[in-house]
């Protein structure tokens, strides 16, 4: 434990929290916030993300961009080394990306790099070369995407583009998969002790400004009930650092917001219902509408979320001030049983209709779902069917070309761009039908598909100007979430933490939602 | 109650009538007439545990039945504006996260765990009756092989069993009880089995088989009758493990849908609570207690009460 | 009762035709002092199984090996013998509740140990069983009722519906117990009256043959003396014939016309009850005879005892030869090797002797023991 | 240690003075709590023995043989059971006044007790050689190997061969006389001033019984032991009793050396067994049969528990209670050992 | 005895078929791709799924993928679970471990309980603790495991801080989970114990230890013990079963990283080879322990001839 270290040294210092058990801790297959927090503070990339989406250069000296925005030049740092003396240069940006993208790898995070050159050749087993990314010296990185992207530096805060070194090997290298050698602020100690813990020591020979705790320690905990366990472990003085479980929320913040123990951010995400755009009864935007003006947002929040939770009015987050629009979702904003009934009347959604309304179990959402249903009953008089699945059986019923009604879903950002939501989510491209099954691979499962607004998002990626581009990106939200109303809203991204500050200066929730450890000091 | 009562009255003063009658019956023929039934309801309610449990049963009965009468709001009613409520005048046991109305969900729940313990048991015993009475009376081969069957249910832990089952069938009542029956019955079938080996050597099957009886008649009349009673007793003890089987499987989230007011969708809701908002995971655990010990005692009480051998 | 030659009678006719044959057999009547059942070489082997998935037989207990004998309408045939060698095995052969593994039980001269069906039900009708212990032979969750009535509703011909009940009640009174016990359960009982339960259930369907398997075996001697009256009197009002199996010596005296002595599954001597009991010629019946404890203190002085050394054999491996031998003071090396057969011992062939009587044994002589 | 204070106070005699007895019962009563009321199962039994002397107590199933034994070697089933009253006399000690501790170190070196089903008095769990030597090691700290030998002389000694190598057997691998022939081997063991005797031949074949009943009978002469024989077996009795004790209802009824009882019994409980035998000359006649059933003994009938089967029942039967009291010859001259509770054993010894 | 266990072992094998085939059977029908997905709400790469579907023989017929799991399993190899890629065997070792050490704790807890209360209460029957004992056996069993979790963690670990909320594997930290598990067991071996203990205490050869003046310490626990242990060692064989299904929920109350709560999350995730995985070895171990269980009472009792 952490009691002997009450030394006032800025240095120093074990600071203690509670993860589930990662997927992965190598970036190739990176994913959840879990795995992230591990893997950020072992590897350095290009950017560093503050936590309201502004890119701070690390390795990337400067990036620049062609005019179509294909050609991507990044000058690496010179001079900084992995943990195992290999030097950190492009070579290492290459082999990384391409140990990603490779068809061998099966990496769940490849599709990120689908925007550059020569991916889908490397992804389909084509080549084992990625054509794209060339090292055109030890300090320059070249990328060439496949279309003009003007954004694609934000991408590269993902682990999966951070630099590897050659002892990674391939991606089924199972000792580089537990013990990553990385080039980050901190280094795994021994190797990932699976379903125990994980720890990390401060990289004293780390290439920018080094980390003050000497080691982190990560308990790896049951992921049936993390935010319970952390909440426990945080008020037994186990854990520095902890998420809480929502209904406890309230009383944790009386409890520890006094003490300033307390953080809440609006973190860059959104929970919303995905609406089934291809199939009645929602196969109109005048039904979506409906059922959108009949939440009342405002009283669930309040009554189930103990006002722990806020509505949303918008599907991108506030986290992305040039971008952000409150309010845009006019059906959002406040409950209208009055337009909700004449638009359900107007759209055919008459009492009595049938609404399958899914939700995935076992991750508490059973409680809201059941206010939500309710309001929909009640006000509209639909028959509502609430159908809980375990997940995996619900993102394949999602999937399913006859699914109708609603589902509740909610979508975290990857990176700090509107792309990364308006894409996904609302693309025609982002359907991605399978031929054979007629699943929408793709994560606009609710199918949504207006060529005007796929015209938009092309047009955004092609701006070169930011804030033209954040103007389109805007106008393409509003068509999506307002006219067509494709999805409907429902609460902000709101996150809360308890940190140790009574031994700890400066802890604070990053962009992805972890403690920013590599900045955290003991008192 | 007075009935109840009044029966241990009854038979309080039957119980020296049949002493003598075994004593002396040939002096005196006079003999007030005692059923089998009599002996044992008397032994039955000569126990007090028993009859606690009787009355715990029937007061879980009599509240699932007149559930709707009993519960003072509609369970579904949903009052976000009075969430979280700590128990009060309004709210006897306080309101859930939605703003229902606990007690009277905890009434409505009554009608799942009864439906759900008393089918599951009923189809695990319907199943195991059959298999059990079937593999005992005939032995060798048939024996074997169902017994092999039992086995390969028998070792799934019930909990895991149901969990696939419900994963595949879907979340529901229905499913809860098939799940259920499914990995009980192996429990049913061999404990009749054993009774049957050693009632099917009994002198009485012998001489109803001297008599000229039947395979049909000598199983029905003769066999099941002498080897149910363990049965009996076993099932009415399991209706309480069917009960908290049900509840552990909402708990787990694999139960019945969780608008569904059921007291281990109750207590799945507020796991989380705890420490926080006692209250709403202390009443459904007592109405699950209550009725499983009533299940228990009555289970308990009807094995002695069905074994002469104690008394 | 001469030698006991096989009867020839075998019937080869098909099936179907023996059962009709049987079946009008078993309702012709008998005479008394005729024989009414015949077993010739009943044989009934356990087998002793072992084996892995596949059983094979690795031996077998040799339960009874080889019994013949004679049982005469009207007549009590007692059937003594030491525990486990095989008396109630025969009775169950005799019940057709065991199917023997050779020999043949003839019924009226029809064979009826390879009967099923119909014929086996109507054979049943006739041959009837009291059971040793009258405890496990009743049926705890029926009434009396229903036990005495059962066998009507078996043998629904033998009385129609509307008359069982007050049948059932007659066969209460005919054994002794208030008809009004009719409702009652067998744990309400005493074990006499239990006992006289079993027996009514026996009578319930006119039998001819009632064997009885240690009827009062397990009643205390105040009680035996009550059944054992019962059990004559019925005989004289039904003509019934006994097989009274019991080890208690000086009870089968009193109630059989003839004895038979079994030892390991065989028959060692016949003969009626004074042959067997004041001029003994087997070995083992004189040393059972000698071992009986008897109720006079005056006599035990001066009486001699034979008292056996050793156990009784295990019938899964008997002694070659005769199978006294291993216990029998006369042994010579000739038991060891032939087998005596049941037969009149030529020493008393042809002399008017009481023991002229049927004994297996090579050395067969007179021996005086005191009777019981 | 082995030897308790107790044994040094106590008479050391066994042979010597014969006319103070082993063992004395007197007036006991024992009842049984039952959820249908008070059982009394002994209700004032008195009587005695003497080294070498047998007793046997006759008398039918449920009239208290089983509860009196039990009761003197302290192993009545309490609770339920209780002695409520009486004393029992071990070489003059009331045995009712020692402590558990004491009563213990009695059972065994003192008194032995044979009960009837040998199978389900052994242990079936451990080998015999083990339960015999157990007496060895328990009472004279014998070592395990040595206890072991004394349990293969044991065996010899009651003539079970090869007794070597049927040592580490266990119970129900032997014949149902080898076991009874075990558990007198048992008793036997420390050379016990009395045996008890609890029908221990009644399971048996009547070969098998005369082998053991003469087994007992040898063995008992031999160590002069007083033996307490239970049966209901008249004759059993006959054969190896000198005085009789008939029970009935827990009672005694009628005492008796061996051969007056059988000549002239002076109880008609008496008179009806020894009737209900059968007998040469009765053959084809009716046996004898007491009437009736044998009494509840929850709630006994008033007066003489006999009187509702009695053939010569008055109506003073059926009031007063008989007390046990010394017969006589029609003249008055004093029959020795002899007594009878009935209202008219006058009328029933002498006619 | 030899054969006597090659049988066993035969229908061991049967049984371990009948299950493993019952499960792929159910598990095939399942709705749902088990690597159409990851954890979260966003949907796997196709690519991804293709590769992955044609790397664990996805797409190959039920039959044939039971052919592949059985040739597999006899060289001890569970394949590779689906989310972390790794094998299952490795994965599930440690938590099988953790389990193990779970359970021989619960066991040893409801024996040393169990027997104790049931002993006490046959001995001293009808006694203040007989019905105590009676009394909270039967509160035992009607209290579901997850009630008693609850309370046990809320008040000894949160409240009282007696113990870590969070497992950390030592074993102050698994006196409560083992505690949980082992308390309904515990309750059904006492009741067991005060059972078959009367009943032994009336038997003849108890009266005939105390007719030999035994020590009632010799009588108690030489003579009565033995003898009414024999149907506890059955029942304790039986309810492994149970004890696995309650694993699961004590697991996920208690955070106690074992198979029950991998099975859980497995389930969740159609991790199908980690179901397999922990079914098979739950029948396996099961089947084994009743074996061993029948062994055991052929040694504790004589008078069992296995054949
Ligand atoms: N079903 C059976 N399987 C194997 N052996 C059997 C079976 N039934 C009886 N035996 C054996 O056959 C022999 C004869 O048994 P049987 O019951 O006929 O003896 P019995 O003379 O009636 O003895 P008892 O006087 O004890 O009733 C015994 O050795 C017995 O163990
Ligand atoms: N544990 C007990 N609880 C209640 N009643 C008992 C108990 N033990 C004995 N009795 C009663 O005491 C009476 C005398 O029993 P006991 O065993 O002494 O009879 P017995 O003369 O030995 O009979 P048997 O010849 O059948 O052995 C019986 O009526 C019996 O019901
Ligand atoms: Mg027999
Ligand atoms: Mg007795």
């Amino acid at each position: 434990g952490g009691g002997d270290d009450k030394g006032n040294s800025a240095d120093g210092g074990v600071f203690r929290l509670g993860i589930t058990e990662p997927t992965a801790i190598d970036p190739f297959n990176t994913q959840e916030s879990e795995g992230t927090l591990v893997t950020h503070n072992l590897f350095t990339g290009l950017y560093k993300v503050t936590p309201d989406g502004k890119l701070i250069p690390k390795l990337a000296e400067s990036a620049t961009t062609s005019d179509d925005g294909k050609t991507w030049t990044f000058k690496i740092k010179a001079g900084t080394k992995f943990t195992n003396g290999e030097p950190v240069d492009a070579e290492s940006f290459v082999r990384a990306w391409t140990r990603v993208a490779d068809k061998k790898s099966a990496s769940d995070v490849a599709y990120h790099m689908a925007g550059i050159e020569g991916y889908e050749d490397l992804n389909s087993g084509k080549t084992d070369k990625f054509a794209g990314v060339k090292a055109v010296d030890a300090g320059t990185l070249e990328v060439k995407l496949a279309t003009g992207d003007f954004e694609f530096d934000k991408k590269t805060v993902h682990t999966a583009f951070a630099p590897v070194p050659k002892a990674a090997g391939a991606a089924d290298n199972k000792a580089f998969n537990d013990a990553p050698i990385g080039n980050g602020p901190f280094k795994i100690e021994g190797s990932w002790e699976h379903n125990k813990k994980i720890t990390l020591v401060r990289n004293d020979d780390y290439g920018f400004e080094k980390a003050k705790l000497a080691k982190v320690e990560l308990t790896i905990l049951n992921p049936n009930n993390t935010a319970t366990l952390e909440y426990q472990g945080f008020q037994a003085g186990t854990f520095d650092w902890a998420r809480m479980p929502t209904p406890q929320l309230s009383v944790a913040k009386q409890k520890f917001e006094p003490k300033g123990q307390w953080i809440s951010a609006d973190t860059s995400g959104i929970n919303y219902l995905v609406a089934f755009n291809t199939n009645a009864p929602l196969n109109t935007p005048d039904a979506r509408k409906a059922i959108s003006y009949a939440i009342d947002r405002e009283a669930i929040a309040k009554g189930v979320f103990q006002g722990m939770q806020k509505p949303a009015s918008s599907v991108l987050p506030p986290s992305f001030a040039d971008v952000y629009q409150e309010g845009v979702c006019t059906t959002c904003v406040k409950q209208d049983t009055a337009k909700a009934k004449e638009l359900a009347e107007k759209s055919g959604l008459k009492p009595g209709t049938v609404l399958d309304f899914g939700y995935n179990t076992g991750s508490g959402h059973e409680e809201w779902v059941q206010a939500v249903a309710q309001q929909l009953k009640d006000v509209l008089g639909l028959e509502v069917k609430l159908n809980g699945k375990p997940f995996k059986e619900a993102l394949s019923e999602q999937q399913d070309k006859k699914t109708a009604g609603i589902w509740r879903s909610a979508w975290g950002a990857d990176y700090p761009t509107a792309d990364n939501f308006l894409f996904p989510l609302l693309a025609t491209g982002s359907i991605n039908e399978d031929p054979a099954t007629g699943k929408a691979q793709g994560d606009n499962r609710g199918r949504y598909s207006n060529p005007e607004y796929d015209k938009l998002l092309d047009q955004a990626r092609a701006t070169k100007d930011a804030a033209a581009r954040a103007a389109l990106y805007k106008q393409a939200e509003k068509l999506a979430v307002d006219t067509d109303q494709a999805l409907i809203p429902l609460w902000k991204r709101t996150q809360y933490r308890l940190a140790n500050t009574a031994k700890f200066n400066n802890v604070q929730m990053d962009f992805f939602e972890d403690p920013n450890l590599a900045e955290i000091s003991a008192k | 109650m007075t009935e109840l009562t009044k029966s241990t009255a009854d038979s309080g003063t039957a119980e020296p009538a049949a002493g003598a009658a075994t004593a002396t019956a040939n002096a005196e023929p006079a003999v007030a007439r005692i059923t089998q039934w009599g002996e044992i309801r008397h032994r039955f309610v000569a126990n007090k545990l028993a009859v606690v449990g009787l009355v715990l049963v029937a007061v879980l009965f009599l509240t699932a039945i007149f559930a709707p009468l009993l519960a003072p709001q509609d369970p579904y009613h949903q009052d976000l504006t009075n969430t979280l409520a700590d128990p009060s005048s309004a709210h006897w046991l306080g309101t859930d996260a939605l703003g229902r109305d606990q007690f009277s969900r905890i009434i409505f729940g009554t009608r799942i765990a009864v439906e759900v313990g008393l089918a599951s048991i009923f189809l695990a015993c319907t199943i195991g009756i059959v298999i059990g009475a079937l593999s005992g009376y005939f032995g060798k081969a048939t024996d074997s092989v169902l017994m092999r069957i039992a086995d390969v249910f028998f070792a799934f832990p019930l909990i895991i069993g149901a969990i696939v089952i419900i994963m595949a069938m879907g979340r529901g009542v229905m499913p809860v009880i098939i799940s259920l029956a499914v990995f009980s019955w192996p429990t049913v079938a061999r404990l009749l089995r054993s009774s049957i080996l050693s009632v099917r050597e009994a002198d009485y099957v012998h001489a109803a088989r001297a008599l000229g009886a039947g395979t049909s008649r000598i199983i029905i009349r003769h066999i099941i009758p002498n080897s149910i009673a363990a049965v009996m007793a076993y099932a009415a003890f399991s209706v309480g493990g069917a009960i908290v089987a049900e509840a552990s499987l909402s708990f787990l989230g694999v139960g019945v849908s969780p608008e569904v007011p059921e007291w281990g969708n109750m207590l799945a809701g507020a796991k989380d609570f705890l420490g926080v908002k006692d209250y709403l995971w202390v009443y459904p655990s007592i109405a699950i207690v209550l009725t499983v010990l009533g299940f228990v005692f009555v289970g308990d009480g009807l094995r002695d009460a069905l074994d002469p051998k104690l008394r | 009762m001469a030698e006991l030659s096989k009867t020839d009678e075998a019937v080869d006719a098909p099936a179907e035709a023996t059962e009709e044959k049987a079946i009008a057999a078993f309702e012709a009547p008998v005479e008394r002092g005729e024989p009414i059942l015949q077993v010739r070489n009943l044989v009934k082997h356990f087998p002793l199984t072992k084996g892995v998935l596949f059983k094979r037989q690795v031996g077998a207990v040799k339960a009874v090996d080889g019994v013949s004998f004679d049982l005469y309408q009207g007549e009590t045939l007692g059937i003594v013998g030491e525990s486990g060698c095989g008396k109630s095995t025969v009775a169950k052969l005799l019940m057709l509740l065991e199917t023997a593994t050779a020999g043949e039980v003839l019924y009226k001269g029809q064979d009826i140990t390879k009967l099923s069906g119909r014929a086996l039900k109507a054979v049943r009708r006739n041959i009837q069983m009291v059971f040793q212990d009258p405890y496990t032979s009743l049926n705890p969750r029926m009434t009396v009722g229903d036990i005495i009535g059962e066998p009507f509703e078996i043998h629904p011909e033998v009385a129609p519906k509307g008359d069982r009940r007050r049948k059932v009640q007659e066969l209460l009174d005919v054994v002794g117990l208030n008809p009004e016990y009719i409702n009652r359960y067998p744990h309400q009982f005493s074990g006499g009256q239990r006992q006289r339960i079993g027996i009514a259930r026996g009578l319930a369907l006119n039998p001819e043959i009632i064997i009885c398997d240690e009827p009062v075996s397990a009643l205390d001697v105040s009680v035996q003396a009550q059944v054992i009256n019962l059990m004559e009197k019925l005989q004289d009002e039904f003509n019934l014939s006994y097989i009274f199996i019991a080890h208690d010596l000086s009870i089968v005296r009193h109630i059989s016309d003839r004895v038979g002595v079994m030892y390991l599954g065989k028959m060692a001597e016949i003969g009626t009850d004074a042959q067997i009991y004041d001029h003994p010629t087997h070995p083992y019946t004189q040393a059972l005879l000698s071992a009986v404890p008897v109720p006079d203190p005056e006599v035990r002085e001066n009486r001699e005892r034979i008292i056996l050394t050793g156990d009784v054999p295990s019938p899964a491996n008997p002694p070659s030869g005769c199978r006294f031998r291993t216990r029998c003071w006369k042994a010579e090396d000739r038991c060891a090797t032939e087998e005596p057969l049941l037969a009149i011992p030529t020493r008393f062939k042809g002399q008017d002797t009481p023991a002229a009587h049927v004994s297996a044994c090579h050395f067969a002589e007179e021996k005086t023991v005191l009777a019981v | 240690m082995t030897t308790s204070n107790l044994t040094e106070e106590l008479p050391a005699q066994r042979k010597g003075d014969d006319e103070t007895p082993v063992l004395e019962v007197r007036d006991l009563h024992v009842e049984f709590k039952t959820r249908e009321g008070i059982v009394r199962a002994v209700n004032g039994v008195n009587y005695s023995v003497k080294s070498g002397e047998t007793l046997a107590v006759l008398g039918e199933s449920g009239s208290g043989k089983s509860v009196t034994a039990q009761a003197i070697m302290g192993i009545l089933d309490s609770p339920p059971g209780r002695v409520a009253k009486g004393e029992i006399l071990f070489r003059g000690q009331d045995i009712l006044k020692l402590d558990e501790e004491e009563r213990r170190k009695l059972r065994g070196p003192k008194m032995a007790m044979i009960f009837q089903d040998a199978l389900s008095a052994l242990n079936p769990v451990f080998s015999v050689g083990n339960q015999l030597g157990e007496m060895f090691r328990v009472h004279q700290g014998m070592s395990k190997k040595d206890a072991k030998l004394k349990a293969i002389e044991l065996m010899d000694r009651v003539k079970i061969p090869a007794a070597k190598a049927r040592v580490n057997d266990y119970p129900h691998q032997f014949s149902g006389g080898m076991r009874q022939r075990i558990m007198i081997a048992m008793a036997l063991a420390l050379e016990p001033d009395l045996i008890i005797a609890d029908e221990p031949t009644t399971a048996l074949d009547v070969t098998v019984q005369a082998q053991v009943m003469d087994l007992l009978a040898e063995l008992q002469k031999e160590y002069a032991m007083g033996l307490i024989l239970i049966t209901h077996d008249l004759g059993v009795v006959a054969d190896v009793a000198d005085k009789i004790a008939v029970m009935y209802a827990g009672r005694i009824v009628e005492q008796a050396p061996i051969h007056e009882l059988y000549k002239r019994p002076a109880h008609p409980y008496t008179r009806g067994l020894l009737d209900s035998i059968p007998r040469l000359d009765q053959k084809g006649q009716e046996l004898y049969a007491i009437k009736g059933l044998p009494p509840n003994l929850l709630k006994p009938p008033a007066g003489c528990a006999f009187n509702p089967r009695c053939p010569k029942a008055q109506d003073i039967c059926r009031t007063d209670v008989p007390a046990l009291v010394p017969v006589t010859e029609r003249d008055g001259a004093e029959l020795v050992g002899r007594a009878s509770a009935c209202h008219f054993w006058k009328e029933q010894i002498h006619g | 005895m030899g054969s006597y266990v090659i049988r066993r072992l035969g229908q061991m094998v049967v049984v371990l078929f009948g299950a493993t085939v019952v499960l792929f059977a159910a598990l095939f029908v399942l709705p749902g791709d088990p690597v159409g997905s990851l954890g979260g709400d966003k949907a796997r790469d196709p690519a991804v799924v293709a590769e992955l579907r044609e790397r664990y023989g996805l797409n190959d017929p039920l039959p044939v993928q039971y052919g592949n799991f059985v040739k597999n399993l006899a060289k001890g190899d569970l394949g590779e679970d689906y989310t972390q890629r790794r094998p299952v065997t490795e994965i599930l070792a440690p938590k099988l471990t953790n389990t193990a050490k779970l359970a021989v704790l619960a066991i040893v807890i409801d024996i040393a309980i169990g027997l104790l209360a049931g002993m006490i209460a046959a001995l001293f029957r009808y006694s203040f603790w007989d019905v105590l004992i009676t009394l909270l056996t039967t509160m035992a069993v009607g209290f579901p495991s997850f009630v008693i979790g609850m309370v046990l963690l809320s008040t000894f670990s949160v409240k009282l801080q007696m113990f870590p909320v969070i497992a950390d594997g030592s074993f102050n930290s698994m006196i409560l989970p083992a505690f949980t598990l082992a308390i309904l067991d515990a309750a059904l071996v006492a009741r067991l114990m005060r059972g078959t203990m009367l009943e032994v205490l009336k038997a003849d050869y108890v009266k005939t230890a105390v007719a030999k003046g035994l020590p009632r310490r010799t009588v108690l626990f030489k003579h009565v013990m033995r003898n009414s242990i024999i149907p506890v060692v059955t029942y304790l064989g039986i309810s492994f079963g149970s004890l696995l299904g309650g694993a699961l929920i004590t697991e996920a109350i208690f955070n106690w990283d074992g198979i029950g709560l991998a099975l859980v999350m497995a389930i969740q995730q159609q991790n199908n080879p980690i179901i397999i995985g922990v079914v098979s070895f739950g029948v396996l171990v099961f089947v084994v322990l009743n074996l061993l269980v029948d062994l055991l009472y052929a040694v504790l009792d004589p008078r069992i001839r296995l054949a």
